[in-house]
């Protein structure tokens, strides 16, 4: 079997379902397999990385704490899309990860480094 | 080759459970194998024993069991997904002081390792989702 | 003097403005008297740049509202759309009394 | 004046849930009354005894019967709904030969008649749902 | 109380998910209950009305039976959009059941008249 | 001579091109060497007249598959875009063996 690398697609915004959630635990289980791991946001799921959110107002646990403590499990590479942040008048500094950002037409060059993409 | 199928359903309809069925039945008619089955999302709902499907409709827990042992699948429900939606097999039940256990006979529940090393053991995943 | 509309339809949308048909099916649906309440994911609509096209189809005097609670928890305080007013839960239950019924598009 | 909250989450998220918990709180705090809640569709998962909510999450499914009790609000869970999901009582578990049962007490399992009559009894009917 | 009447809003595919059957469900409850009931179908809620469906291909259950049957519940207003007919190259003689077409002007118009209105 | 592409990742998409915004993230992923998949409701895109649009986004090189039986099921037989081929469920199996790898959009 050839090495394997793997790519998670999130693409919703925070709260609205469990999708953020399960590719996040996915990532973990990946890299405890010694999998590289890359995370890719597009659409809404960029505004789950912003900062000063305030979860508990609506009795629901953000994944902020999560995100930030990928890096201790190796998790590092993470892209956001231009079009996305100017969308949501998001500057990457209001970000609680540090992500690299694309062009819509580096996705598709991006995808296809990896050998393994999921995108719940 | 060798595949590994992800299920995640983030509804109830049965739509993404019958097409996967589908695939697998005709991968393996080929002469292809599946390394794992790994229901994730609410797609561990399908995996219920308390659950009666309507007499004019197909009972897809069972199509998937049937699939299972007639050709050796190894079909996993994720443990952490199931036990927050209420499908708990009896060591869960014990150890959460729950009444009863809801998992159908044939159905393991595990940890999401069990999707990293299908990734790892598998030439290709597929997902079905909706 | 212009009589002034009945409250008639409350419209309560809550998906994120990339839902596109979603948020045409909502404003193709209203008619003076009625508003929009814009909850959960809907109040990123209120920092959407992309959102003027399809906001147009609103007509000026419907008014837009957006839960106070849901901004908040999403980190949003500042460079809202000015056409939509943040408020808190229980003018949610008032505007629902106010408005002869409801529809929930999500 | 006389409401009934129609829930009809179209997947595991609780975000809907939530949303309804708020409005309900608020309008019987405002001296409003609820004639009926009624869980359909992935909702009435909702209404399961056996899942267990992870420690630092709220656990819904109490606070809808914290609520009921408090204030005396009927609460029904679709049958229909829940039997083919897997949520069903002593008599449903009974009835189709199931181990057990998985609904969890203080939920009431009925027909959809109950929601027509909540349309007919009530001043406003709210649906959360996504 | 005053006198109630519903309008039950269909707006996705055959077989995507469960809405258009609990849609139904509540059509014939609320009928039982003698409360007038409507139906709108719109963007691909129109598809299926489709005549000439396979659904046993798929080893689904098709709703076409439960339509043609609203009649007998004294279920008989349905109403559909041109446009949305228009796109999917459907002609209102296809449908199992007979619906008004409606222009998209109409649809608010509509709605209007109902003092219920339930949109799963 | 044109060098014949290798064959890199199958799209595999599942529902109504109503929903716009994920058949552009989907076609924006593309490069050449990718096929798509048209499944479950996907398949309405087959016979979309609206879909001209975003079937822009798509290089007209991208092969087009669609499942003969999803097709047949919601009784589409005719008037279908010439750009799709309908193909047995054996050949979406052998589609996944010739492609590197998938990626499913839902």
């Amino acid at each position: 079997m050839a090495d394997k690398n793997i790519l998670l697609i999130f693409r919703n915004p925070p709260f609205a379902d469990s999708s953020n959630r399960d590719s996040l635990d996915i990532a973990l289980a990946c890299s405890a397999f010694d999998i590289p791991v890359s995370l890719l946001f597009l659409n809404d799921a960029v505004l789950q990385l912003k900062s000063n959110q305030q979860s508990e107002l609506l009795e629901q646990k953000n994944l902020l704490k999560t995100f930030k403590a990928l890096a201790m499990y190796e998790i590092k590479n993470f892209y956001v899309l231009g079009s996305d942040l100017q969308r949501y008048q998001l500057d990457p500094k209001q970000l609680v990860i540090s992500c690299e950002t694309l062009k819509q037409t580096e996705v598709a060059i991006l995808i296809r480094k990896f050998t393994t993409v999921i995108n719940l | 080759m060798i595949f590994s199928i992800l299920l995640y359903a983030s509804n109830s309809s049965q739509q993404s459970e019958q097409t996967a069925l589908r695939f697998s039945r005709s991968l393996l008619q080929q002469g292809h194998s599946i390394y794992r089955v790994f229901f994730y999302g609410d797609s561990v709902i399908n995996a219920s024993g308390l659950k009666v499907t309507p007499r004019d409709e197909i009972n897809i827990t069972e199509q998937w069991l049937e699939l299972a042992t007639e050709h050796e699948v190894d079909i996993v429900v994720c443990i952490a997904a199931a036990v927050r939606r209420g499908i708990i097999d009896q060591k869960e039940a014990k150890r959460h002081s729950k009444a009863a256990a809801s998992l159908a006979p044939g159905f393991t529940l595990s940890g999401l390792g069990q999707l990293a090393d299908a990734v790892l053991q598998s030439d290709r995943l597929i997902t079905f989702g909706n | 003097m212009i009589k002034a509309a009945s409250h008639e339809t409350l419209h309560i949308i809550n998906k994120s403005p990339g839902d596109i048909l979603l948020y045409q099916n909502c404003f193709s649906s209203l008619l003076a008297g009625d508003a929009v309440l814009f909850i959960e994911s809907a109040v990123y609509a209120a920092i959407d740049d992309n959102f003027q096209s399809v906001l147009d189809l609103a007509a000026n005097d419907i008014p837009f509202f957006t839960l106070q609670d849901d901004l908040i928890a999403r980190g949003l305080n500042n460079n809202l759309n000015l056409r939509f007013k943040a408020i808190e839960d229980n003018y949610f239950v008032e505007l629902c009394c106010l408005y002869k019924k409801s529809i929930s598009w999500f």
